[in-house]
């Protein structure tokens, strides 16, 4: 897997130019107060404003991507080609009354549609949105409550020392953590903030600045030369 | 202004500190257990029972999905050498070619293509718990001796853990996910920890270059080490002249 | 024989951990809850703020996280609403928007009337427009959700550039709102920065408590039924506004059902470990 | 009572099951709900990032007429031609106008805000007049220097040095420990909300959640009626499907 250093091409060369100098600029222009000369702040916010812009462009790659996988999926007749019909359906009747009733509306004062489309079509979209989308999404992550629980029976042992270390930590935060606890002892709350506020920070501070630096020399490295290819 | 220079002084050291780790070839450290993983291998052969490694549902361009892959070519090269039957499950469909590849070639280098077989490398499924609930299904029919899932892990590691722990005998875990490194350190005989699952990637890397990327950034750890000693030292005796200096 | 049955099916594990929730619920039962530390900084910072000072609530989380963080909201908002404060709503979640619009449909908002004591601005969308606010909203954030032009409502008048806020506090699931929040507002304009956390990224953001980057965490639904709490004691209202304070018996269950699990697994584990050695 | 909610309430009660129904064995139910929420989620997504491409860089140019936005709007068309074979690496030019932003900013914000910050708020006293802020002082630079020791990846963990490393394991191990801890507490909210909205109790906040309010609520159960004795059907149709030999839950293929 090792990157053989291949010579850029004239355009990678081109690209790596743009990189190199938004990236030295926007790395720089908070750091360095300039009084006096070109006003940086305001040249920084007239290029974000036009960066935006570019950005903001790109609103259709996901759905576009999503619906040319699910057309396959239907077009090939693949095991899973009828959830795939619904998906597309929901995709597509989402996109449209969230254009019109969503507080991401196109035209939330009726200035081109009409208000009575709008009005029609409010309690639909949020029957789509509260009702459906915020309770699927709701009741995934409860799954792992009963994973948690069961694997706390079979599978989080006290093997060595290190996992006991791990455990021990992690039942004083648990009890710490059960307001009913402190009724009985109000120590163990005690415990737990202390466990949070001071080993817990320290041993994050440890991970963020090793993270930090990680990310640090990922980005610069970059600057100088975008991995395109592999 | 001064943290402007303090970032210059970081960045030309971890710089210089990569140069010599290039010139005098250097090594990351060896990777916890890894030892261990040669001994598990021999015995999945001795008891005619496979090998399983997962890299969880990170794409080529994750770094903790590639760090994986490091470590898979280790696996696979050994599994080969003490003809361990290996098995592969795949979330994301270009890891599945590359895993393919990967596998193919290290029979291909012991001369014995022909025992590789086209179901040891499957994809399961891109959406998260359809791909745990895959690999629960596998890990439950083939019962392997030794469960790898190392790489890009979200909540669904738990469940996989979890199996994983009643099934197979030897379980070896690694991802930079704090929040899911809780579970793999319960439930496997030996976790790689966050960074330290790019040693991985420098300990069995040949290309030096790559072993210096990983080894730059300890001149930053070891400034913020002396940094945080002085100035814990000097404010102990009421001097905060560092922090002001820092803070500037 | 019921250890074995636990260790072979796990599904009987999940039956009784739906017992242990659905029972406490069903009896509405309410215990007091301690407050942690995080929690009482987080509300006596935004009850010692000045009259008329602007306070930007960030809805950052997804629908995923809405039993977690979303009560949270609710208790933070009725705060804020209960005092003479100006508030502002933005997003770095597409689900912010409609999150908060649910929240500001809940909560007694007194006389407070939109677009000169409160608004919503919306989605922003990437760092650039996040850099941008505190020079200038209305440049940044052209339109509020119901489509007024931002420039044209009275709190903006009276507050055009964010920098001017007092406060603001993220509601986020994974960290990244919060970092863009102490990174860009805080690292250049010193705008004080709070959290409301889910549990699991919680002890991650303690570093930058401890170093005095955060006012205050509120850490998952136990935060918000501290802060519930909090405010009943002030202004003898809203209890039970967010659904946190009913849920505490039930968690209490699910903790001490969790700690038995890990005590008697490990039991079995060590007393199986010790037969097996004495048959070799 | 409003009709609308009252239904909003039952359908919300059946999709809860249908998630939960993955604890049993993975099976349709659970399939739908996955693919129904991947395409509601992108449709919101997309209608959310189209209303902002209209207001950065549509607007400055049809409302505001400047003109100059013009150029960013080619320029961000450009992201399609990813899209076509002969000119998909044209995608690159504004894809690096957003790759080299990022890093630029990434670069300032990160060194200052994880590295500058969290160094300088250790730089505490290691001694102070009271013996308890002392030691958690000491915990506190002690444990941050070990934890990122173990993380100094060009030395072996031997000798004095292994003695370091592993004493910030040990913290590390703390701090996953607590990770532990609170990721029980967000798991657990979440099933004890679903539990509060499936047995219709009134403490759920109905309004705020925009599921009507605690009346339509009280109907929940009926819901929960209803969807076990579909689910309950359609296990005894599929136990029938499959022949006696094969176990029931062997359903769960990959």
């Amino acid at each position: 897997m090792s990157s053989d250093k291949k010579k850029m091409t004239r355009g990678e060369l081109g690209l790596q130019v743009i990189i190199f100098s938004l990236g030295f600029f926007y790395a720089i222009v908070y750091y360095v107060a300039v009084p006096g000369t070109v006003n940086l702040q305001a040249v920084s916010d007239q290029l974000l404003a036009y960066l935006t812009a570019v950005l903001t462009a790109a609103f259709a790659i996901g759905v576009i991507n999503l619906t040319r996988v699910h057309v396959n999926n239907i077009k090939r007749k693949r095991a899973t080609w009828r959830y795939s019909v619904i998906l597309i359906i929901c995709l597509f009747a989402m996109a449209i009354f969230s254009m019109i009733a969503s507080p991401f509306a196109l035209d939330p004062r009726a200035t081109v549609i009409p208000a009575g489309v709008i009005a029609f079509s409010t309690p639909i979209w949020e029957f789509l949105y509260y009702k459906i989308l915020v309770n699927i999404n709701s009741t995934i992550f409860s799954l792992l409550a009963f994973f948690i629980a069961s694997a706390a029976y079979r599978a989080f042992k006290a093997r060595s020392l290190e996992s006991t270390i791990l455990l021990v930590a992690g039942l004083l935060v648990i009890l710490g953590q059960a307001p009913v606890v402190d009724l009985v002892w109000p120590g163990f709350g005690a415990i737990r903030d202390w466990i949070l506020a001071f080993p817990n920070t320290a041993g994050q501070r440890g991970i963020l600045i090793g993270a930090a630096l990680g990310i640090l020399v990922f980005s610069v490295r970059r600057l100088f030369r975008y991995p395109w290819g592999d | 202004m001064s943290q402007a220079i303090l970032l210059v002084i970081v960045l030309v050291a971890i710089y210089w500190v990569a140069k010599i780790a290039v010139k005098r070839k250097l090594k990351t450290r060896s990777i916890p257990g890894l030892e261990r993983i040669d001994e598990w291998i021999k015995e999945a052969a001795k008891l005619n029972r496979s090998v399983f490694f997962t890299p969880g549902t990170g794409g080529i361009t994750t770094p903790d999905t590639l760090a994986a892959l490091a470590l898979l070519g280790y696996v696979a090269k050994h599994c080969v050498e003490h003809n361990a039957r290996l098995l592969v499950a795949n979330s994301d469909p270009q890891v599945q070619q590359l895993t393919e590849d990967m596998v193919k070639s290290a029979y291909a280098k012991a001369g014995r293509e022909k025992e590789y077989s086209t179901d040891m490398v499957r994809y399961v499924s891109t959406r998260q718990f359809a791909y745990a609930a895959g690999v629960m299904g596998i890990l439950r029919r083939e019962k392997p001796a030794v469960n790898f899932f190392v790489g890009d892990f979200q909540a669904e590691a738990l469940q996989i853990a979890e199996t994983g722990r009643g099934e197979a005998i030897y379980q070896f875990g690694g991802t930079t996910n704090t929040d899911q490194l809780p579970f793999f350190m319960t439930t496997c005989d030996q976790t790689l920890i966050g960074e330290e699952l790019y040693t991985a990637q420098g300990y069995l890397s040949s290309d030096p270059e790559a072993v210096s990327r990983l080894i730059g950034p300890d001149a930053g750890k070891i400034l913020a080490i002396l940094l945080i000693l002085a100035g814990a030292l000097l404010i102990t005796f009421g001097n905060s002249i560092l922090i002001a200096l820092m803070e500037l | 024989m019921a250890a074995s049955s636990l260790r072979s099916d796990p599904r009987l594990v999940y039956l009784i951990l739906l017992l242990v929730v659905t029972v406490p619920v069903l009896t509405h039962a309410v215990i007091s809850v301690p407050i942690t530390p995080t929690t009482r900084a987080l509300y006596d910072f935004i009850q010692n703020l000045p009259p008329n000072s602007l306070v930007v609530e960030s809805f950052d989380y997804a629908t995923s996280v809405v039993p977690e963080l979303h009560p949270q909201a609710i208790v933070v908002t009725q705060h804020i609403f209960l005092r003479p404060l100006k508030v502002l709503f933005v997003a770095q979640d597409p689900n912010g928007p409609p999150l908060a619009d649910a929240v500001l449909d809940t909560i007694n908002k007194g006389n407070k009337s939109y677009g000169v004591d409160y608004a919503n601005l919306g989605y922003i969308p990437n760092t650039a427009t996040l850099i941008g606010m505190p020079s200038n909203i209305a440049q940044f954030l052209p339109l509020d959700t119901r489509g007024n032009p931002t420039a044209s409502l009275p709190i903006i008048k009276e507050f055009p550039a964010a920098k001017d806020a007092a406060l603001v506090i993220t509601f986020d699931d994974d960290g990244s709102a919060l970092y863009s929040y102490l990174q860009y507002w805080q690292g250049s304009f010193n705008i004080a920065v709070a959290v409301g956390a889910t549990a699991t990224v919680a002890p991650g953001f303690m570093p930058f408590y401890s170093s005095g980057q955060l006012v205050g965490i509120l850490i998952s639904i136990r935060g918000a039924a501290e802060y519930e709490s909090l405010l009943n004691q002030q202004y003898n209202c809203c209890l039970g506004i967010s659904g946190a304070s009913s849920a505490m018996v039930a968690l209490s269950a699910s903790h001490l059902l969790i700690v038995a699990m890990v005590v008697f697994g490990n039991a079995a584990y060590f007393i199986s470990r010790r037969t097996s050695k004495r048959e070799k | 009572m409003n009709p609308i909610d009252l239904i909003g309430v039952w359908v919300g009660v059946f999709i809860t099951l249908m998630v939960l129904s993955f604890l049993y064995k993975e099976n349709p139910f659970f399939r739908l709900t996955e693919y129904v929420f991947i395409g509601l989620a992108a449709g919101y997504a997309f209608a959310a990032s189209l209303r902002l491409f209209i207001d950065q860089a549509l607007n400055p140019i049809f409302v505001n007429g400047n003109l100059t936005f013009i150029v960013p709007v080619i320029l961000g068309s450009l992201f399609y031609a990813q899209f076509t074979k002969k000119y998909s690496s044209l995608y690159r030019l504004p894809l690096s106008l957003a790759i080299g932003y990022g890093l630029g900013v990434t670069i300032w914000s990160v060194f200052a805000t994880f590295f500058v910050k969290q160094v300088i708020a250790t730089m505490i006293p290691l001694f102070t007049g009271d013996a308890l802020t002392t030691f958690d002082n000491v915990v506190l630079v002690a444990g941050t220097i070990l934890s990122l020791s173990y993380f100094i990846l060009h030395r072996e963990q031997k000798g004095v040095w292994g003695g370091f490393t592993k004493i910030g394991k040990y913290f590390i191990l703390a701090t996953l420990g607590a990770v532990f801890g609170s990721t029980v507490l967000g798991r657990m909210a979440i099933i004890i909300q679903r539990v509060q909205f499936l047995v219709g109790d009134p403490a759920f906040p109905w309004r705020a959640l925009g599921m009507g309010t605690a009346t339509e609520g009280a109907y929940a159960p009926i819901g929960v009626v209803a969807f076990l004795a579909v689910f309950g059907y359609y296990l005894y149709r599929e136990r029938n499907k499959t022949p006696k030999a094969e176990p029931a839950s062997k359903a769960t293929k990959a």
